[in-house]
């Protein structure tokens, strides 16, 4: 179990040096010209651009400049320019070209928005979705069963950002029957206000994933339903309901909830569309921002946060799962 | 297999000495406490109904075995499952009476059917790996099945879950009690098994092929255990097996079972030292012996049947060699019923043969070991 | 001053009726004296929440130049002179300075007497030297790339002198003889001085506390509010300075509790909750000019809720007259089809009107002419253009130019451009350019391109043609990098220094008449359209106007109405 | 069949054969190399036409010890030797016609077909690979198929469409396509039921007789070895510990643990009046093969260990006592009387 | 008597094929897979979600012929047709069939025949290039195992822990510089560079979990005793790989691939309406979307054109793949 962890935790260290290399190599390939990037928006005098340059390393060679990058991920690095050093602690994943300030930082900035949006989310999609599948599963054949299996094939058939859209300009726009999505600290604006800002997305996003949700644990069950320890606990003679929630659930929700480990970790890193759509200030709308700015810094260290989360997930889906799943702890 | 064409030995009418019974009483003539008649159970498909038993009747006294032998797909599991009611009524087509201890259980709610369950019956099944369930510790599912039947603390049914782990011969029962089940080797998983069927004294137990997964050293083991638990509690013990030899060695009572039916029915020792079906004649002739050195087995031939398409009158008669030594068209028009064969003993079988002894005597019986 | 970033796909400004506005005379007021006069049913209390797609590129007052920015900071640094806006019109009034500054005979230095007693929100007291390291600090271009420029050409030792990090303090340009003077010494005479001192860059700075480009996550402010926290690209959020004095303020007003400004979002989106103004959404102003698709919606009671006003720009196709003949770009002036290209741009009456001279008529010398083809209007004539094209001897001439390909307005407004251009005998060829890059391409002259290079339109840096044609139109701009048209006629540099060399009071009329010689005689631009403002604001927004320097609602008079 | 042993060199011979497989263990922090002694020195010799048994509990070695004969494993050391010739260091190239020699057919019906294949393109594959019958291959394959009874008809087929026993044909007529001179047979028979079983048996009864086929058979039911084969060899954790003739295995076992296996055989005597044998219990599990126990490896459930089973492993040798090809791996063989009391009747 | 050639057997054995259940019992010969696509003949839904595809693969194909019948073309602007405000003065018309764009006065008719084009080429092509390299490589990691296999599972966990979304954003910006010259290239080749990248990063995304997935097959397969059969006999390593294990591959392949063609439909819309995607001048629905959000109230069928495009695509594609699912694996069925 501790050397599988370990072994887990290396490649999964590997997989990010890995990213962190690509990312860098990106720089490279493009021809994207950091220098003048920086170097403000019309005029960019040569001088100006040679110390942009020279402030970036971009004149020494791409060995030195990716040790300088890796280093300022493990140490964090000083960055120099027009003269003026500024601190980038520890992981450093650089500066954006747009603001000057440390890409870090200003992903950490978002991060709050995107993770509220989607764990209050997966709580409501894991909730539900488990709940309905579990009944359906045992009501496999009935006819309650297959429309519920039927709607959702339909609703997870359609692409999530219409139904998001559509939601958004008819129940939000046009018949405001639910509150204005938006960002309001808590801090600041109290804890309905902050509520309601979320509830549209939340209930977008949750009632829509859940019907995945729905039909995993569905399968999941009716799996779990029909193995031999199923009939064993049955011919326990204790009841149908706990032979059900207990003994089938039990078996059922372990595959189900690595699923939705390692969907949370999908979530945060695609939460584009719900945050363009509902206009909350999180990673995506970052991404999206640093993309129409072609601010590739910016770019890249959401790439390289959006895979360490992937990696850390997924690691943490694994210890989860041999904590759920004596045989995997002890073997 | 050879047969001489003694057609001759066939008459058309039956022997007097055989008497028609229906209903084949205990052979063991003691009070049953289980009673099964004309048990159907059907299992609608899309190919059409399985009909995975029918009319099947027998009886089991307390401190009895009776086994239930058969091949693969002849209903064995189908019918005991139907003792504990353990089949999903939405999907099962049902008939005919299951009296446990007086109490009728075809029909029966499933609340009333959960009270017998575990407690008046219980059940261990072929497979002790994926019969445990893999995410509870071995202490906590025996106890669970004490709990669903008395009013006690855990600590109490803890209590009874290490004494049940003694009792089967687990060793360090104390360490073993909060362990999982894959930490057991097969053999001890079938020892829990055990213990949590017969935590509450159960009056029936179904061993649905219980050592079928196991090797012959562990299986000695498991079926001793059965037969000192037995002796220890007077249990009736209800056995499913497809081997003969461990139905010569545990069972009290056989009932063999083909295509759903059984065909024949009776005390071990007639069964299986004068057979009268030739089923069962096929089942011994099938068991390799060392006696005939070298010489071809005489198996059964064919298949057996599609459940959902049996063949007509005697299921049987497609494979049976002795289908000619019956006038007429008889096996194959007309279903035999399962009658006593003679009045003192008590087996019985379902085959329109006029004198099947005759034949095992001449015919079978020195082939045999 | 160039629009907001976003000036290139979103148009702004714009006037309430369908004639463009007389043009507004330079008006000052040096006796002028705080506290400002309080508005009709002003409120006091709440926050008033601003919305906008583009975000202000910098909050740094030495680097802000966009207007936005610019009408943010009012609300925080207070300068040495400021805009009233009386009556929609901007006039001229002392702010921290006591009056609108001395200048000597010769022009070349001027003096301003300091206000006394003015506090920072943390209470330490404004002192002379921190406007003269603020205006060093101006010097500083390499690290405050994107502020303005007027001091770099008109202060003394402008050429030597590069800031306070690299050349240190030691600057003749600007002296404080004592605590409430200063004194600002220049090379050439710059009669608009009074009018440079608006920007934010002469808001004073004390040396202490300056943190190179992280002063502006934490500047020392002098207006009513100041910095809760600043999230760049995303949120500013201000609260009242307890410092403030309004006694010393002559313009502005401290009734709301708190801003915030919120960047980023949708400004479509935006405007349709600016419009229903469901909850916070009725004190909330969203400066993105309206969009067509949202000008349905303004009808019955949300008519109020549009805020019409002016605004100092005017919007062009460029020609470079270096690489097109003359007799070509009046050819492509023939072909041009405004009625598809206003209408692939999404301008409307609200936000725009078709444009036919370069000085927009909200700036002084405004002049009415038209030169044929050059009116923004109608639908081109291929043909003519051909037959002129023909008559050149030029049919096939490639025109050329960048465009953002993933802008779909951009882009189509290519498509059509091609489409016309093709139909009278040129040969077109766009290059598609990322948006965010555009600038970068159209403001390098020698790309081999020949068309629509930046800027793209021209903002008033005040209401004055001299911060309009001396910029554009000289030989030097083109070094600049701020020309229209890359003329490099000496004869011109000669006929726009006269004018500037005038005094202040007779230039107006000669920028008018220059406006539409150069027009006439060089083509260098197809005015397209004068950019106007027009936006959705809460329905509990009060004193709302717009101001027409920025193009852009005055935030230092908004209450919000209960 | 009489059971005479080839003489001369026999067909087949393996020698001090040894299968580990290395593993990894997961315990600690840094993975120790550990070792699956799965076989671990085993040697026969099989001769033309000649039939051994292999019995023993599950996961003593069996089917891997059938796997490294076949060269489906590469065996760790020791010799297979197919008439002289050693195959165990053999690379595959010059292996390949020994995979005509050298026949297998496996236990489960199901998962030793392929699903995707006509009967017809199973059969002839060896027939194409070994480039045999070119031309000729319906021909050859109806052939087969009616050699191991089936409908050459059939030949269309796709395995799903046949039961159990008629798929254990189709698996044998594959290995009897290249005419094999040895076929190992890893439990052919029990996954199918009694009845089938034995038609299954007599196919490979008569398939010997009529072919002169020489057979490793590997089975966990005694009944069926006893039946089928000459030679009977019984393995332990990965070592054998008693091989002779069948006679010489089933009525005088010596080794305890043949002993105790033979006496857990449930069988029919106890209806047909044959009185009672001793039975011997034997307690616990078998040890896993990935730490056996020193010297003797069955010592731990023998009855009659005595410290030198725990310091010395006994050799496989033949004990004159016990008669001609009798070899017992044992410090203390004995013959039980009261355990074969049955066997004779 | 010798059961092999006992006449009486093959009686039985004919008999007997008619007893077994698993066997079907009017015509043989059959192998899984065309059972398996026969059973999706029968399934109705299938049909009808397959005619719904084909429609919009005949919209696609059919394109100019359908829009030289209403006269149109998808660049032409009409901007007579538009107000001031941008909003088309007409509704569908004869000449208009589903009226004209806002602002440009675009056929829409044209624009949304045009906009399946994308969509459905992206989709086939990414869906059936990932699959063929998902399948060579998963084959490869599985059979060959050792170094090989740690290399391509490394390879595929590492392109699995990369965020989708965030580097297809990363590489198309990234992608159209390296691809030329800004310079060099038209408005048409800087569209086209689009479609390619997205094509790419379908294609990136899409072969590892594929990979994965034949890669575990494999390894289970390559267990199975006919292949430990086939060795046995001398069957060449190649051999084994495509004749024994490929075809066993089948199902997975196949349902891989139909659940792979709605996803990438979605995705390539999804790009494109974030405004990562496609640009124009190629019209598709992702940036008919897009644009169309804005007049949504105003010009409702602007909007619902693509949308009901995209839903009923992916509709049909996504209950075409389950029945396939079903047809190959009936234990699944719902
Ligand atoms: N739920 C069910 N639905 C449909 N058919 C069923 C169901 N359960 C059992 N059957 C069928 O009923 C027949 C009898 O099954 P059963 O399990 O009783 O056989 P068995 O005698 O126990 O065989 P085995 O020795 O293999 O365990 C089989 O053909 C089986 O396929
Ligand atoms: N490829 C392998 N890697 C590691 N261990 C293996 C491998 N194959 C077999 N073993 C181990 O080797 C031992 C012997 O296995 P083998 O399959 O030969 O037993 P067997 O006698 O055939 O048992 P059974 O009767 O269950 O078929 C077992 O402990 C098994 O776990
Ligand atoms: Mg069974
Ligand atoms: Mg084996
Ligand atoms: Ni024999």
């Amino acid at each position: 179990m501790f050397t599988y962890l370990t072994r887990r935790v290396i490649s999964a260290i590997s997989v990010i040096i890995a990213t962190v290399i690509a990312s860098f190599a990106l720089f490279f390939i493009a021809p994207s010209d950091p220098a003048s990037a920086i170097c403000g928006e019309t005029r960019c005098s040569q001088q100006r651009y040679e110390d942009i340059r020279k402030s970036l390393n971009l004149d020494r060679p791409v060995t030195e400049q990716f040790a300088e990058y890796a280093g300022g991920i493990v140490f964090g690095r000083d960055y120099t320019d027009g003269g003026v050093t500024q601190h980038c602690a520890a992981p450093c994943l650089g500066y954006s070209f747009k603001t000057g300030q440390p890409v870090l930082e200003q992903i950490g900035s978002r991060l709050p928005v995107t993770l509220t949006v989607v764990l209050g989310a997966s709580v409501i999609f894991f909730g539900v979705g488990v709940t309905l599948g579990s009944m359906a599963a045992r009501r496999r054949g009935t006819s309650s069963d297959r429309a519920l299996v039927g709607l959702t094939l339909v609703m997870s058939s359609i692409p999530y950002y219409l139904v998001a859209l559509l939601v958004f300009l008819y129940l939000v726009i046009s018949f405001p029957i639910l509150p204005r999505p938006g960002y309001f600290p808590i801090a600041d604006n109290g804890p309905v206000k902050w509520f309601l800002g979320f509830l549209a997305p939340w209930l977008v996003l949750g009632i829509y994933n859940s019907t995945s949700y729905t039909r995993y644990s569905r399968g999941s069950m009716v799996e779990s339903l029909s193995e031999d320890y199923v009939r064993t606990a049955r011919s326990k003679g204790i009841s149908e309901r706990r032979v059900t929630y207990l003994h089938g659930l039990r078996a059922a929700i372990t595959p189900v909830v690595t699923i939705y480990g390692l969907d949370i970790a999908y979530l945060i890193v695609s939460s584009i569309f719900t945050e363009r759509i509902f206009d909350l200030p999180g990673i995506g709308n970052l991404v999206l921002q640093s993309f129409n700015n072609s601010d590739l810094p910016m770019i890249m260290g959401t790439v390289i946060v959006g895979a360490v989360v992937l990696v850390v997930m997924n690691l943490l889906v694994d210890i989860v799962y041999s904590f759920l799943d004596p045989r995997v702890r002890l073997s | 297999m050879s047969q001489t064409s003694a057609t001759e030995a066939t008459s058309s009418g039956r022997p007097q000495t055989v008497t028609r019974a229906r209903r084949v009483t205990n052979p063991s003539g003691q009070e049953p406490f289980l009673v099964v008649d004309d048990l159907r159970v059907e299992f609608p498909t899309a190919d059409g109904p399985v009909q995975a038993v029918q009319g099947l009747s027998y009886q089991l006294p307390m401190g009895r075995t009776l086994a239930i032998v058969g091949e693969s797909g002849s209903g064995k599991s189908v019918s005991s499952m139907a003792v504990m009611g353990l089949h999903d009524m939405r999907r099962t087509r049902m008939s005919g009476s299951i009296k446990l201890g007086g109490q009728e259980i075809v029909g029966m709610s499933s609340q009333g059917m959960r009270k017998v369950r575990g407690d008046q019956a219980s059940m261990i099944f072929q497979d002790p790996q994926s019969s445990l369930h893999p995410y509870f510790k071995i202490g906590w599912q025996i106890s669970e099945a004490y709990r669903a039947h008395h009013k006690v603390s855990k600590k109490v049914a803890r209590n009874r879950a290490l004494e049940m782990l003694d009792r089967v011969g687990i060793p360090n029962p104390q360490r073993r009690i909060d362990q999982y089940p894959y930490e057991f080797s097969g053999g001890m998983r079938q020892r829990a098994m055990i213990a949590m069927a017969l935590v509450n004294d159960p009056k029936l137990l179904i061993a649905d092929e219980p050592t079928t997964a196991l090797d012959v050293t562990v299986q000695a083991q498991i079926l001793d255990l059965l037969n000192d638990l037995q002796k220890e509690f007077g249990s009736a013990i209800m056995l499913i097996t497809h081997d003969l030899g461990v139905v010569a060695e545990v069972a009290d009572d056989v009932l063999v079972m083909y295509a759903g039916r059984a065909v024949e029915y009776g005390t071990a020792q007639e069964v299986l030292a004068s057979p009268s079906h030739p089923y069962t004649w096929g089942l011994l002739e099938s068991i390799p012996s060392v006696s005939t050195e070298h010489e071809m087995l005489r198996p059964i031939r064919g298949n057996p049947p599609s459940l959902v398409n049996l063949p007509s009158g005697c299921s049987f008669h497609p494979r049976c060699p002795y289908v000619d030594r019956v006038s007429g068209d008889q096996c194959r028009t007309e279903l035999p019923e399962l009658v006593r064969r003679d009045q003192l003993g008590t087996d019985a079988s379902r085959c329109h043969l006029a004198d099947p002894r005759a034949i095992f005597t001449a015919e079978v019986e020195p082939g045999l070991a | 001053a160039c629009g907001t970033p976003s000036s290139n796909n979103k148009q702004a400004g714009g006037s309430s009726s369908d004639t463009i506005g007389g043009a507004q005379q330079k008006a000052t007021d040096e006796s002028a004296k705080g506290p400002a006069k309080d508005i009709d049913g002003a409120k006091k209390g709440g926050t008033m929440t601003v919305y906008a797609e583009s975000t202000p590129s910098t909050f740094d007052p030495t680097n802000i130049y966009y207007t936005d920015g610019n009408q943010i900071a009012k609300l925080a640094f207070r300068t040495l002179t400021q805009f009233d806006i009386r009556n929609g019109k901007p006039v001229l009034v002392p702010d921290l300075a006591e009056d609108l500054g001395k200048v000597s005979a010769d022009k070349l230095t001027w003096t301003f007497k300091l206000k006394k007693g003015i506090k920072y929100q943390d209470g330490t007291p404004v002192k002379a030297e921190d406007f003269a390291y603020a205006i060093k600090r101006s010097f500083a271009h390499d690290v405050f790339d994107a502020g303005p420029t007027y001091q770099l050409s008109y202060f003394k030792d402008a050429d030597t002198y590069k800031g306070p990090y690299t050349s240190g303090d030691d600057y003749k340009g600007v002296e404080t003889p004592d605590d409430s003077t200063l004194v600002i010494h220049l090379k050439t005479p710059f009669p608009d001085l009074p009018y440079y001192g608006t920007f934010p860059m002469f808001t004073p700075i004390p040396k202490a506390k300056d943190t190179k480009q992280k002063y502006e996550q934490n500047p020392m402010t002098t207006g009513p509010y100041m910095w809760q926290s600043y999230n760049p690209g995303a949120e500013l959020k201000l609260v009242k300075n307890p410092n403030w004095d309004a006694s010393t303020d002559p313009v502005r007003h401290q009734y709301v509790d708190a801003w915030d400004f919120k960047w980023g979002g949708d400004a479509i989106k935006s405007q349709q909750q600016v419009l229903a103004s469901q909850g916070p959404d009725a004190a909330a102003v969203e400066y993105d000019n309206v969009d067509a698709s949202v000008v349905p919606q303004l009808t019955g009671d949300k008519k109020a809720q549009l805020l019409q006003g002016d605004s100092p720009c005017t919007i062009v196709e460029q020609m470079d007259s270096r690489k097109i003949p003359l007799d070509v770009r009046k050819a492509i002036a023939l072909a041009y089809n405004w009625d598809e290209m206003n209408k692939v741009s999404g301008n409307n009456s609200l936000t725009s009107a078709p444009a036919s001279s370069i000085l927009p008529p909200a700036v002084p010398g405004y002049t009415k002419f038209s030169v044929a083809g050059l009116t923004g209007t109608g639908q081109g004539d291929p043909a003519a253009a051909k037959a002129a094209l023909q008559k050149a001897g030029k049919l096939g001439f490639q025109l050329s130019w960048y465009y953002s390909n993933d802008s779909q307005t951009s882009s189509q407004l290519t498509q059509a451009r091609t489409k016309f251009l093709e139909a009278a005998g040129f040969k077109v060829k766009a290059i598609g350019v990322p948006k965010a890059q555009i600038r970068k391409y159209t403001g390098n002259y020698d790309s081999p391109v020949n068309m629509l290079f930046s800027p793209r339109g021209w903002c008033s840096d005040w209401p004055s043609g001299s911060s309009w044609f001396p910029v554009l139109f000289k030989s030097q701009s083109v070094k600049d990098g701020n020309s229209i048209g890359e003329l490099m006629d000496p004869a011109l540099d000669k006929k726009i220094d006269d004018i500037s060399a005038l005094p202040l009071d007779q230039q107006a009329a000669k920028w008018g008449a220059l406006d539409q010689d150069i027009l006439q005689t060089y083509v260098p631009a197809l005015p397209f359209y004068y950019d106007k403002m027009a936006i959705v604001i809460g329905n509990k927004v009060g004193g709302a106007v717009g101001d027409p320097t920025q193009g852009l609602p005055v935030f230092t008079q908004m209450f919000i109405k209960s | 069949m009489s059971s005479t042993p080839a003489s001369g060199t026999p067909l087949l011979s393996v020698r001090d054969l040894k299968m580990h497989f290395p593993i990894k263990n997961t315990d600690g922090l840094f993975a120790r190399k550990q070792v699956v002694q799965a076989v671990d020195g085993v040697s026969f010799d099989l001769g033309k036409g000649q039939t051994l048994g292999l019995v023993g509990e599950s996961g003593c070695g069996k089917s891997t010890l059938g796997r490294a004969i076949t060269r489906l494993y590469q065996p760790t050391s020791g010799q297979v030797l197919f008439e002289g010739t050693d195959l165990a260091g053999l690379p595959e190239k010059r292996m390949r016609p020994f995979r005509r020699e050298l026949q297998m057919v496996f236990q489960d019906p199901y998962s030793s077909l392929n699903p995707r294949q006509t009967v017809g393109s199973i059969i002839s594959t060896p027939l194409q690979v070994h480039g045999l019958a070119k031309g000729k291959e319906i021909q050859r394959v109806q052939e087969l198929l009616e050699r191991v009874g089936l409908n050459p008809e059939h030949h269309n087929r796709y395995p799903n469409e046949f039961s159990g026993g008629q798929r254990q044909r189709i698996g044998i007529a594959r290995a009897l396509a290249v005419e094999p001179q040895v076929i190992v047979a890893d439990e052919p028979v029990s996954a199918l039921d009694v009845s089938i079983q034995a038609q299954v048996m007599n196919l490979m009864e008569e398939l010997r007789r009529d072919l002169g086929i020489a057979f490793v058979f590997i089975a966990h039911d005694l009944g069926v070895v006893r039946h089928f084969c000459d030679r009977v060899a019984v393995m332990y954790l990965g070592k054998m510990v008693e091989v002779g003739d069948r006679e010489q295995v089933y009525t005088a076992p010596q080794h305890p643990y043949t002993q105790a296996l033979l006496s857990a055989v449930p069988d029919l005597g106890a209806v047909r009046g044959v009185p009672p044998r001793e039975r011997i219990r034997l307690a616990g599990d078998v040890p896993s093969p990935i730490n056996p126990p020193s010297g003797c490896r069955f010592r731990t459930r023998c009855w009659k260990a005595q410290d030198i089973c725990a310091s010395q492993e006994p050799p496989l040798e033949s004990k004159a006592e016990a008669g001609a090809g009798h070899s017992i791996a044992c410090h203390f063989p004995e013959v039980k009387e009261s355990l074969v009391a049955e066997a004779s009747a | 008597m010798s059961l092999g050639v006992d006449p009486q057997d093959q009686v039985s054995s004919e008999a007997l094929v008619a007893a077994v259940p698993v066997a079907s019992t009017k015509e043989h010969g059959k192998s899984p897979s065309r059972i398996a696509f026969d059973r999706l003949r029968k399934d109705r839904m299938a049909i009808v979600c397959a005619c719904v595809v084909l429609l919009f693969i005949l919209v696609a194909v059919l394109a100019p012929l359908l829009c030289a019948i209403e006269g149109q073309n998808y660049s032409d602007f009409h901007t007579e047709l538009v107000d001031e405000f941008g909003f088309p003065t007409i509704g569908p018309n004869a000449d208009h069939w589903f009226g004209v764009e806002p602002k440009t006065g675009r056929d829409l008719f044209a624009q949304w025949t045009y906009g399946a084009r994308p969509s459905l080429v992206i989709a086939f092509v990414a869906s059936i290039t990932s699959s063929v390299i998902g399948v060579v490589l998963g084959l490869t990691a599985g059979f060959l195992s050792g170094w090989v296999d740690r290399t391509i599972s490394w390879v595929i966990d590492f392109v699995l822990s990369l965020p989708y979304l965030l580097v297809a954003i990363a590489a198309v910006p990234i992608v159209v510089q390296v691809a030329g010259g800004v310079n060099a290239l038209t408005p048409q080749d800087n569209a086209d560079i689009r479609f390619f990248v997205l094509i790419g990063v379908l294609v990136f995304f899409g072969w590892a979990s594929l990979a994965r997935l034949i890669r575990g097959e494999v390894i289970s397969l390559r267990e199975r005793e006919f292949v430990q059969a086939a060795k046995v006999i001398g069957v060449p390593t190649r051999r084994v790989l495509f004749k024994e294990l490929l075809p066993n591959l089948v199902a997975p392949i196949v349902i891989s691939l139909s659940l792979a063609l709605p996803a990438y439909i979605v995705a390539e819309a999804g790009l494109t309406f974030l405004g990562v995607g496609l640009i124009e001048p190629t019209p598709s629905w992702g940036q008919m979307i897009a644009k169309a959000t804005t007049y949504y109230q105003a010009d409702p069928l602007y909007l619902w054109l693509p949308v009901v495009g995209v839903s009923a695509l992916t509709l049909a594609l996504s209950w075409l793949g389950d029945s396939v699912r079903d047809a190959f694996d009936p234990k699944t069925r719902r």
